[in-house]
């Protein structure tokens, strides 16, 4: 059963993946995108990180899904049309991914790794204390840093959205 | 004998050079010319006293002229190789200065009639004095480099005083070309100058010319294709001579450098530089005589007989005065190189030597009365041509008499100075050269023809309609020509085989009666000949013109000479040497060197595009790379 | 300070005046003045070192040595000998008449005048140094501003030249500094330490094989700015292009230095490699001469002739240290001393009359003579003095040149040469008449300039600064020919 | 653990998802259409960190915990270019890729 959900989950990924890469109607794109995050959740639901793929889909799929779309809207007519790159260019550029995929499949397929047959479940109580832990292998540094970060680029994002424009009201008006 | 104060005899004229030279605005014309004249006088004067102590005090020493040298070095180049500045008194240089100091002075005081009135008098007597200092640093000069250096000097004086008139396009083109072809020549002056400085280790006329010295006997020692280098050094030097001597084939500057003034012509081209030529073989004469046993002297005579009777010819069929003096000219100058090439050394064989120079001074007199008359004649009617001249004798009685008797003394008629000159030159062909001879005597009737051509063309004939009657020049113009008749009158009596020979010995001259009859009987039938086709206004002389057909045609556009030259430069040199080479500088070589930079803008233009600021280019080649490393990674490891 | 020193000093603070200079008055008052302390300090040098070759025989004299990378053993290290101290004087001259003939510039006064004055710092800097690799830097240095000067205030297609002139003497450059590493990596040849110090390296027996190897980057690398053939290619663009001043101090001082560093570096330390090449070279500065005489028979822009001019004329310097003979690099020495006077006097006519008429091209000029009687008898005089005239210094130069080239290790190969080269008197003296005949002599073009404006103080006295040397070695060649002679004495043992 | 399902699979899977990224990321000419590239190519890692955490280490967290920081920088950084998207849109109304070229200078 698994193993068919996975399948299903996969092709749902790469279909929409390539759905969202070559789409030229910026809006859809992202909805696509949107299933294909959608889909990662459900490979993590499957692999039992349950509290991953929450989080997947409440930052992913619901804050930046949004943002992107957002911004589609503030940037874009819906219904407008997309510049395609030249075909020689998706030609190469297809190509070389489509050798790099071999590199990285022979790898992978070359590779004989050491699987530990388990099924252990993480709890997201597990995953808290490892985060905010003081001890050898607690993440409590991290952590304070990704905050720091995200409050930083929270800041950034709004004095960059702000712009000059603002600015420049500002000394119109002074 | 002292000597040191003939250093004066040029720095005088120099002085007046750098005086009117660099003043020509603040002096006053007036003034200039009397500046000039006085300059010039103090000069004759030392010149002078110079001669008459020389020939007759103090020169000889056991009956032989000595040399005396007064010198300094100028340049350094090897301990026995060096340039030096200095004068160098003997027979010939002492004539030659004396007959500089004559057509100078009278030249100067010519020109200060002639002149009158023009803009750049005074930059005229300032050329005029650049010229008489040049021209006296060339007769003493001490060696080969210091005689190279004045000569050079005439040179430019020259081309200046061609140029005077420089607002005239022909003027221009005049000075420009005698300029460049007598550098022309000067250039195989200057190979003969190198030759013989390495070869003879010496530019010094004394060294080089003494008859026992290790030059002349070592002669055969270096030798190059067929003959010794020594000899071709002085043929070299020859050609140097040749081109200020208005020889064949570098004469074509004479004819048009009588664009300037013509107390130019007479000072420069008739008298003094042009003769320079002459002076110089004089001044080798030994090297000349000794070297290969005389063979470059015999290139001298036959260049100066042929061009002595290409000239004459030439001269008949000219119709500008001006020019048929020029031609005359050229002719009488290869009168004296004929002379100077049949000439032997010793005792009485040197008379060619002697009458070279006799023939030079007497030459220098009567060419230059000759020019002055001219002068004197344009003046009057403002015109070169004889067409527009005739029965000028009414109205210029002086310059008419002054003129007959120039033309009676280059026309070799007794007792005028030129019949002496003319005869000694004569005796020395007869006596080793009979074809030389009889060009001799050819040429000597032609110039009597030719002469009176002139003559009675401009003095005698039909009236013409003059613009305004002509009158006799001013006494500042005539005195010169008085002066100068007198001299072409009595100057054959000078017993110049006495004081000037090649063994500075001397020996005393008689006259060849059966040759001097046979030379003064052609230039009769030539005079005669004269005053039948020209006393009066008639058609013969066209008539013969016509029956020379061709030949006439020829010789009155000079043979063509001029034409083969414009070929030359302009069609050969100009087009088909200096225009390739500019075209193939600024196709080839800057094409060349365009094309490197060229190529390196388009290559870089070409890898421009990797570096083009697009993230997507950037991250296509970093996956790329990134793909390559990781097989080449796979490729280590798997074998 | 010691003297030499102050030939960099003095630039450095008449730069650093002029920095704080406002407006054409000032700067080219403090530009003046800062030239005629050079012009005093050069004539000062002269006199000091006519003193002191009395006393002290070495090569080099006034000599100071300060470390500056030790690593690489490169110092500070300079000295004169006669040569350096007359192109010193050269150079001090020309760029004093140099900022007279501008003292008009409108331009950009303060920025011009400072590129001129770090340019002949660039220059003094090469005349005295001793060591490779400082010279090496003056030369750049002397060679950047150039790009500045032309670029900035020269006239027509001025960036494609000064990037043509610049590329072109970069890529000399180049060359040139692969022939002084060669040289430097050589220097230990005889065990010592690495140097770059030109009087060590001269005692040092550099293998035979690399000296063949590396004289000719040397030779090019300097000849190029001597505009060997066919090198020469930047010169005529760079020439027309130039500023009158900048033309004067590039064909009069700069082109010097090709010529210089030939003679102190190429011939100096690789006489073996001179020796070697020697024939090869010679035909291509022959070939030159004759060129370039030949070339400016059919220019029509003032500048081109004389650019071409310049090709023959350095051409001959060329040939004559080629000749590697002593009264010959005599010659050579007076030739660029001659040259450098003579053009730099071309430069500022031609720059006068243009500024007058403005224009160059000879089919348009006329009869200048009536309407500028100054610049027209300077003109006329500098003319013949180019041509060779006796009187003026190019005679000199000539005849050493001519006379050496015939002297003893000259073969019949180089005496076909000489006389080759000796033809070119003849075609200088066509393009020169041809020039005279043409714009000075001859009926007035246009009627609409019969009132230009005649020459003022400053230019005259720009001239007559030029024009004097010119005439006193012509008159009074000994004292400097002796001079230079004593002064070739060790240089030329090592050839022959 | 997926049963049936190998580490080989998923890796394949999330291979081809990282090379879709990259393709989109050269390709799309449109920035907007490169961020959603690059969230595709984020995605892709996220997933082998999670699988081989549970496929070979299930003891241990630091895979999951990675991948949760990965998501909050990832977040961030969408913030922050959709900010940046918005400010270049306003100042020179577009958001393609080529018009953007003038800030290498």
């Amino acid at each position: 059963m698994e193993k068919y959900i996975f399948y299903i989950l996969s092709v749902i990924i790469i279909a929409f993946a390539v759905a969202s890469v070559s789409s030229r109607k910026m809006l859809r794109s992202v909805i696509y995108l949107l299933f294909v995050l959608c889909g990662i959740a459900g490979i993590y639901f499957l692999i039992d990180y349950n509290f991953l793929a929450a989080i997947q889909l409440t930052v992913y799929a619901g804050g930046i899904i949004v943002l992107i779309i957002f911004s589609v809207l503030l940037v874009h007519h819906i219904e407008m049309e997309l510049e395609m790159a030249k075909p020689l260019r998706k030609v190469l550029t297809g190509l070389l991914c489509l050798l790099g995929l071999g590199v990285f499949l022979y790898t992978i397929y070359n590779n004989d790794f050491n699987v530990v047959e388990n099924n252990v479940t993480t709890s997201t109580a597990d995953i808290g204390a490892k985060l905010l832990s003081y001890d050898a292998g607690g993440f409590i540094l991290p952590f304070e840093v990704i905050s720091l970060l995200l409050l930083a680029s929270m800041i950034g994002a709004i004095v960059i959205a702000k712009g000059r424009k603002l600015n420049d009201k500002n000394n119109e008006a002074l | 004998m002292n000597i040191s104060y003939t250093i004066l005899i040029p720095l005088i004229p120099l002085a007046v050079f750098l005086l009117l030279g660099l003043n020509s605005k603040r002096i006053k014309p007036a003034i200039s010319g009397y500046i000039g004249v006085l300059g010039l006088s103090v000069s004759a004067v030392l010149s002078f006293y110079t001669a008459y102590q020389y020939f007759f005090v103090s020169g000889k020493v056991d009956g032989v002229y000595q040399t005396f040298v007064n010198k300094s070095v100028w340049m350094n180049f090897t301990e026995t190789l060096h340039i030096d500045m200095g004068v160098l008194i003997d027979p010939i240089s002492i004539m030659m200065l004396i007959v500089v100091s004559i057509v100078s002075l009278m030249v100067h005081i010519y020109s200060r009639g002639y002149m009158k009135g023009d803009d750049g008098y005074t930059r005229f007597f300032s050329y005029l004095s650049l010229f008489t200092f040049s021209m006296y640093g060339l007769v003493l000069a001490t060696n080969l480099f210091q005689i190279y250096i004045f000569w050079e000097l005439v040179g430019v004086s020259s081309f200046l005083l061609i140029g005077y008139y420089y607002t005239k396009p022909s003027a221009v083109s005049a000075a420009k070309k005698a300029f460049i072809v007598t550098r022309f020549a000067d250039l195989g002056f200057l190979i003969g100058i190198l030759i013989m400085g390495y070869f003879t280790g010496t530019y010094d006329f004394e060294t080089l010319n003494n008859p026992e010295g290790a030059v002349i006997l070592n002669w055969a020692s270096t030798s190059f294709m067929g003959l010794s280098v020594i000899t071709w050094a002085l043929l070299l030097i020859f050609i140097g001579g040749a081109g200020k001597s208005a020889m064949f084939p570098l004469h074509i500057w004479l004819p048009d450098a009588m664009e300037g003034p013509t107390p130019v012509s007479a000072l420069i081209h008739a008298a003094t530089m042009v003769v320079a030529g002459v002076y110089l073989v004089a001044r080798l004469f030994p090297m000349f005589y000794f070297v290969e046993h005389g063979f470059a002297l015999n290139v001298v005579a036959y260049v100066g007989a042929f061009s002595s009777l290409f000239a004459a010819i030439i001269a008949i069929t000219q119709t500008d005065i001006k020019r048929v003096l020029a031609f005359s000219t050229m002719s009488q100058i290869g009168y004296m190189m004929l002379a100077l090439g049949v000439s032997g050394y010793d005792g009485h064989e040197g008379v060619g030597y002697m009458a070279s120079m006799f023939h030079l001074f007497t030459h220098a007199m009567f060419k230059a009365l000759l020019f002055l008359g001219a002068g004197s004649v344009i003046h009057a009617v403002h015109s070169n041509y004889l067409k527009d001249m005739g029965g000028l004798r009414k109205y210029m009685p002086i310059t008419n008499i002054t003129f007959l008797i120039a033309a009676l003394a280059i026309s070799g008629v007794p007792p005028f100075a030129g019949f002496w000159s003319k005869d000694e030159i004569l005796v020395a062909a007869f006596e080793h050269n009979k074809l030389i001879y009889y060009v001799g005597v050819f040429v000597a009737g032609l110039t009597a023809f030719y002469m009176f051509r002139v003559y009675f063309g401009i003095f005698w004939g039909k009236e013409k309609q003059y613009e305004h009657a002509p009158h006799e020049s001013p006494l500042s113009m005539t005195g010169p020509l008085i002066v100068l008749a007198i001299l072409s009158a009595v100057g054959g009596f000078i017993p110049f085989s006495e004081l000037i020979t090649p063994d500075r010995i001397g020996f005393e001259a008689h006259l060849n009666y059966p040759l001097a009859a046979i030379a003064t009987g052609v230039g009769l039938i030539g005079i005669v000949l004269a005053w039948v086709f020209y006393k009066k206004e008639n058609s013969l002389s066209d008539k013969y013109a016509l029956a020379f057909g061709p030949f006439y045609r020829w010789a009155s556009d000079k043979f063509y000479i001029d034409e083969i030259y414009l070929f030359i430069t302009k069609k050969i040199i100009f087009k088909h040497i200096s225009a390739p080479i500019a075209k193939f500088d600024k196709k080839y070589v800057d094409g060349t060197m365009e094309g490197i930079g060229n190529k390196t803008v388009l290559i870089s233009k070409a890898i421009k595009g990797i570096q083009s600021g697009k993230v997507q280019d950037y991250a296509f080649s970093f996956v790329m790379g990134a793909v390559i490393i990781a097989l080449v990674f796979i490729y280590l490891w798997t074998n | 300070m010691d003297i030499l020193t102050l030939f960099i000093i003095v630039p450095i603070i008449t730069v650093i005046a002029l920095v704080f200079s406002k407006g054409l008055e000032r700067a080219r008052v403090v530009s003046m003045i800062g030239s005629f302390i050079q012009l005093g300090m050069a004539i000062n040098l002269l006199f000091a070192y006519l003193r002191e070759i009395k006393v002290n025989s070495d090569i080099m004299v006034f000599t100071k040595d300060v470390v500056w990378f030790k690593n690489f053993n490169i110092h500070y290290n300079i000295g004169v000998d006669g040569i350096s101290v007359a192109l010193i004087l050269l150079t001090a001259i020309v760029v004093l008449a140099g900022v007279f003939i501008s003292w008009k510039m409108k331009e950009l006064p303060k920025e011009f005048f400072i590129s001129l004055i770090v340019l002949s710092l660039g220059v003094y800097g090469v005349f005295i140094s001793i060591d490779l690799f400082t010279l090496f830097v003056f030369f750049e240095i002397a060679v950047i501003p150039m790009y500045l000067l032309i670029g900035i205030w020269g006239s027509g297609p001025r960036e494609y030249s000064a990037m043509k002139l610049t590329l072109m003497l970069m890529g000399a450059s180049a060359i040139l500094l692969v022939g002084i590493l060669g040289i430097y990596f050589n220097s230990n040849a005889d065990g010592g330490a690495l140097t770059f110090n030109i009087l060590e390296i001269a005692k040092v027996n550099i293998p035979i094989e690399a000296q063949k190897l590396f004289f000719p980057f040397v030779f090019i690398g300097f000849a190029v700015i001597s505009a060997l053939f066919p090198f020469h290619t930047w010169s005529p663009d760079g020439h027309a292009s130039a500023p009158t001043a900048v033309s004067m101090l590039h064909a009069g001082v700069l082109m010097k230095l090709g010529g210089y560093g030939v003679f102190r570096i190429a011939m100096f330390l690789l006489p073996e490699g001179a020796l070697h090449w020697s024939w090869f070279f010679i035909i291509l500065a022959a070939i030159g001469v004759v060129y370039g005489a030949f070339s400016a028979i059919r220019q029509t822009d003032l500048k081109f002739i004389n650019a071409y001019a310049s090709v023959s004329h350095l051409g001959l310097v060329l040939f004559a240290l080629l000749t590697l003979n002593k009264i010959a690099w005599n010659g050579a020495i007076i030739q660029s001393l001659s040259h450098g006077l003579l053009t730099a006097l071309f430069f500022a006519l031609i720059g006068m009359i243009y500024g007058r008429t403005h224009t160059r091209d000879i089919r348009k000029l006329g009869g200048m003579m009536k309407i500028l009687p100054f610049i027209g008898a300077i003109y006329v005089i500098t003319g013949l003095a180019y041509l060779g005239l006796p009187g003026f210094s190019g005679f000199v130069a000539e005849m050493n040149i001519f006379v050496g080239a015939f002297q003893e290790n000259s073969d019949t190969f180089n005496r076909i040469l000489t006389i080759l080269v000796v033809s070119s008197i003849v075609v200088t003296s066509v393009y020169i008449l041809r020039l005279v005949g043409k714009i000075m002599m001859g009926p007035l073009e246009t009627n609409d300039v019969n009132d230009l404006p005649k020459a003022t103080w400053f230019e005259k006295t720009g001239i007559l600064l030029l024009m004097i040397p010119v005439i006193g070695i012509g008159v009074a060649p000994f004292w400097l020919s002796e001079m230079i002679m004593k002064s070739l004495e060790p240089f030329i043992q090592g050839v022959l | 653990m997926i049963a049936g399902i190998s580490i080989y699979e998923i890796l394949t899977v999330t291979s081809i998802l990282f090379f879709i990224g990259i393709y989109g990321f050269i390709t799309r000419k449109n920035l907007i259409s490169v961020l959603i590239s690059i969230e595709l190519i984020l995605n892709a890692s996220v997933v082998n960190f999670v699988v081989i955490n549970k496929y070979l280490y299930p003891d241990m967290l630091q895979g999951v915990i990675f991948s949760i920081f990965i998501i909050a920088v990832a977040a961030a950084e969408t913030a922050l270019a959709v900010s940046i998207i918005i400010n270049l849109y306003r100042q020179i109304s577009s958001v393609e890729v080529k018009d953007t070229e003038i800030m290498k200078y």
